[in-house]
């Protein structure tokens, strides 16, 4: 069957094309060792303590610092009018 | 007068040589290398640095440990782990204390027996400095303080192990 | 199978970009202060006498406390907001340029600066009211590939923060309280919620969990931006389900009555959906890979954004958890094998006949 | 309730008859408003080797009485004989194994699926044996030179011209070398010229043996002289044979 072998050739050739990627992402990971170490230089000499990927509000900004005992800014249930917010949600549990 | 001035002399330049001797025999501590496996459980050492303790052996040869239990282990019963030796070849022991995890020798510290802090190995006779005990002993429920030479094999805890990182 | 190989792709680029950010914190974050202590004050967090930290110190197992400067200044001109903090460092890898070394000086995110349009050697101004300003020489710009830690940072000398925030004497945004024995952390984080029932130790564990809350996959920004995916995937799955078109139970009816047996054509369904969702799941694959490694995740960066002015590009690290491609596999390739099945099962096991006449 | 006539009746009897129809009604959804009496007692037998037409109007119940023989649905009364066994009652994995065996089906539409060869077509019915793929080939190659398609084996099915259309029907209804050939309306689709052509390898396939059953109302099909037993039906009864 001729579609049976184009299936097969197509499967084939993915599964060369994520035998590829996945080298590709060991490959990556060993490169990129040196970017993690000096990234934890940074966090260990700047005593950092979050990802500043959402610089909207202070608990998006710092979600391991924000103040979770302190009342409204992090009510579990709080409203929120962030995008972010719904994404960095208020940390339960941490204590 | 002079004659004493010179016994006096005499007396702090031997006093000096034989302390420099001795400095001389004592050995440094030394780092555990990612090869140092513990001679009483087979472990490595080297990822327990907070743990680790040593006997340093005259002639240069030495043993890690992954804890103070299995050091006295060992230090209790010699020629089981090591025939050639016997405790008179021993130049030092040291183990790491709790609070400072800074390498201390082991006849300077307290060993804390029964407290709720755990080793590699399960339960721990804890190096403290002197200072500490009273508050370790309050804060992790220890039961008993012992200084080096105090430590009998009664007091080493069960070997049964709770892998603890 | 092209909506498949769609919806594949962007559930898997969502765990490709949680595990890739989430094991970066694991990894990152392991190097974050044991131990900082916050003061709360009125329910909010307020700034730290320096003073508590002579008692902490004495805390066994402490080896040092020092302060630490920071807060938030919001950019009026960008409407971006910064996160000003107090350093004193010596050199650090990840920047071009030097860390300030004393007053008038400071080093800056790459985001800092883009939005700025400030270069080396540029000079930053920042001003809260007439009294409250700064300016400060640009020494140095952290690398683009930190950017995920420093994007809209500003480092600066203690004494140009603590005069432009106008912050109290001997007050400090927080206190960082250095341990020797991590195992040792909680008695002491107890022992200075005993000693100043106003603070509020957070751990170096608690950090970590936080990320690890944040960008775990059954929580937070995965589940947020799993569920759509998913549902779409639960639609597509149950509209096959039963929406059988007349052609493909004629061809059932076909082949019955040619002589194949139920069985014959459940298992040509099995493989020919086996086929269809392996092919689907592979290239879905692929493409999330692409996506999330070589385009940075390009196509959730406006979902994430959000309202960020400052955000930085995502060049996460490919690590990738086999254990979640295998939930995704089975999350979509077993419903999917069902909803085909089933029906196909109904058709074929009615009359040939009657099959072939509807 | 069945109208047995005498030919019928020592038609059962008689030991060349390949099928043999006793007393069949078929009811379609019985109980229900719209239920329909497809089949109301048909008694019928075909000879070992004969070449039978059934012809009647369209809704006489020919299609449904070519679906009992061949296996495809079962009466709702009566006895259905093929080879000598009742297959009224028998489990539906007999049944598809009798179908795959014994019949040959040539479908007014001709039925072939769409998006596959013509070869692939042909080996259909063959695939749930446990014949070798290579052998498959061999035989699918044979009947598609032996019908003159041998050149079009490549091209999928929706780009055939209705002539060919019909003979690969009738190649794939003779893969497995069946005893019986049953064909529903076969002319129906097809011109003068070519319904003369299928009837005449019809004809050369009677001549070769195979039992053949047409249910038709075409005068082309039921005039050829070689068709040597005729079934009338009306409203699903035998009216003559």
């Amino acid at each position: 069957m001729i579609k049976s072998k184009i299936f097969f050739s197509f499967i084939a050739i993915e599964i060369i094309v994520i035998a590829f990627l996945y080298t590709d992402a060991n490959h990556t990971i060993a490169a990129r060792n040196a970017e993690v170490q000096s990234k934890r230089e940074l966090v260990r000499k700047l005593s950092l303590t979050d990802f500043a990927v959402f610089t909207e509000a202070r608990y998006t900004r710092h979600p391991s610092q924000a103040d979770t005992f302190s009342a409204f800014q992090d009510f579990p249930s709080s409203m929120d009018h962030f995008p972010a917010g719904s994404i960095v949600g208020p940390q339960r549990g941490n204590n | 007068m002079r004659r004493k001035s010179f016994v006096l002399i005499v007396l702090s330049i031997v006093s000096a040589v034989f302390l420099s001797v001795s400095m001389a025999l004592a050995a440094d501590p030394l780092k555990p290398t990612s090869k140092d496996k513990c001679p009483v459980c087979g472990m490595l050492v080297h990822p327990y640095t907070q743990w680790s303790a040593q006997i340093i052996f005259k002639d240069g040869t030495y043993a890690f440990f992954d804890g103070p239990k299995d050091m006295f282990k060992y230090y209790l019963d010699i020629p089981k782990y090591n025939k050639s030796k016997t405790s008179a070849d021993i130049s030092d022991i040291y183990v790491t204390e709790y609070y400072s995890t800074k390498v201390m020798k082991a006849d300077g510290v307290t060993f804390v027996s029964g407290s709720d802090v755990m080793g590699p190995m399960g339960k721990e006779l804890v190096a403290i400095t002197n200072d500490k005990v009273k508050t370790f002993t309050s804060d992790h429920k220890g039961v008993k303080a012992l200084k080096f030479s105090e430590v009998t094999d009664a007091d080493i805890p069960d070997g049964h192990m709770h892998h603890m990182k | 199978m092209f909506i498949y190989s769609i919806i594949v792709a962007t559930l898997t680029s969502l765990l490709f970009l949680t595990q890739s950010l989430k094991k970066e914190a694991m990894d990152v974050f392991i190097e974050a202060p044991e131990l900082i202590v916050q003061r709360m004050s009125a329910g909010r967090h307020d700034l730290i006498p320096v003073g508590y930290a002579e008692k902490i110190l004495s805390i066994p197992g402490v080896s040092s406390v020092e302060p630490r400067y920071w807060g938030y200044y919001y950019d009026n001109l960008t409407g971006g907001n910064y996160t000003l903090i107090a350093r004193n460092i010596d050199a650090l890898h990840m920047v071009k340029g030097t860390l300030p070394k004393g007053p008038g000086e400071c080093a800056i995110g790459k985001g800092v600066a883009d939005v700025r349009l400030t270069d080396l050697n540029d000079v930053l101004f920042l001003s809260i009211n007439p009294q409250q300003k700064v300016s400060l020489k640009v020494v140095g710009i952290f690398t683009a590939d930190s950017a995920i830690l420093t994007n809209d940072l500003v480092v600066m000398d203690k004494n140009d923060l603590v005069n432009f925030f106008a912050l109290p004497k001997d007050m400090a945004t927080d206190l960082i309280v250095h341990v020797s024995n991590a195992s040792e952390v909680p008695t002491i984080a107890m022992k200075i919620r005993r000693d100043y029932p106003d603070t509020r130790p957070i751990t170096r564990s608690e950090i970590v969990r936080t990320y690890e809350n944040v960008f775990n996959w059954r929580g937070g920004m995965a589940l947020t931006m799993f569920i759509g995916p998913l549902l779409a995937f639960a639609i597509f799955a149950w509209d096959k389900a039963t929406g059988m078109s007349a052609g493909e139970r004629q061809e059932i009816g076909i082949l019955k009555a040619i002589g194949w047996e139920t069985t014959d054509v459940l298992k040509l369904k099995f493989w020919e959906g086996m086929a269809i969702s392996l092919t689907s799941f592979l290239t879905g694959s692929i493409l999330a890979y692409i996506h999330v490694f070589y385009f940075g995740a390009a196509l959730f960066a406006p979902v994430l954004k959000g309202w960020s002015v400052l955000f930085p590009p995502f060049n996460p690290i490919p690590y990738i958890d086999l254990y979640q491609i295998f939930v995704i596999f089975f999350l979509t390739v077993i419903p999917y094998l069902a909803s085909t099945i089933i029906p196909s099962w109904k058709a074929a096991v009615t009359d040939p006949d009657t099959v072939m006449r509807s | 309730m069945a109208y047995p006539t005498p030919t019928t009746i020592t038609a059962i009897t008689a030991p060349s008859a390949i099928i043999a129809v006793e007393g069949v009604s078929k009811i379609f959804n019985a109980g229900e408003a719209d239920e329909m009496r497809a089949l109301d007692g048909v008694t019928l037998s075909v000879a070992k080797g004969s070449m039978a037409v059934l012809k009647g109007p369209s809704g006489s119940g020919k299609t449904t009485i070519l679906g009992i023989i061949g296996c495809m649905t079962r009466p709702t009364s009566g006895k259905v004989m093929v080879n000598g066994k009742d297959v009224a009652k028998l489990p539906e994995h007999f049944l598809t194994d009798i179908r795959r065996r014994t019949f040959g089906f040539i479908f007014q539409h001709f039925n072939l699926i769409k998006g596959i060869t013509v070869k692939e077509n042909i080996m259909l019915p063959l695939y749930p044996t446990s014949i070798p793929i290579h052998e498959m080939k061999e035989r699918a190659d044979a009947i598609l030179e032996s019908l003159n398609i041998y050149q079009k084996r490549n091209y999928h099915v929706e780009k055939l011209s209705g002539g060919e259309k019909q003979r690969v029907s009738i190649a794939r209804a003779l893969i497995n070398n069946p005893e019986i050939i049953l064909a529903d309306e076969p002319t129906s689709h097809l011109d003068t010229k070519l319904s003369e052509d299928l009837m005449d390898r019809l004809s050369r396939l009677n001549g070769e043996g195979k039992t053949i059953v047409i249910a038709t109302h075409d005068p082309l099909v039921y005039d050829k002289p070689y068709v040597n037993r005729i079934i009338e039906m009306r409203d699903g009864k035998v009216i003559g044979t």
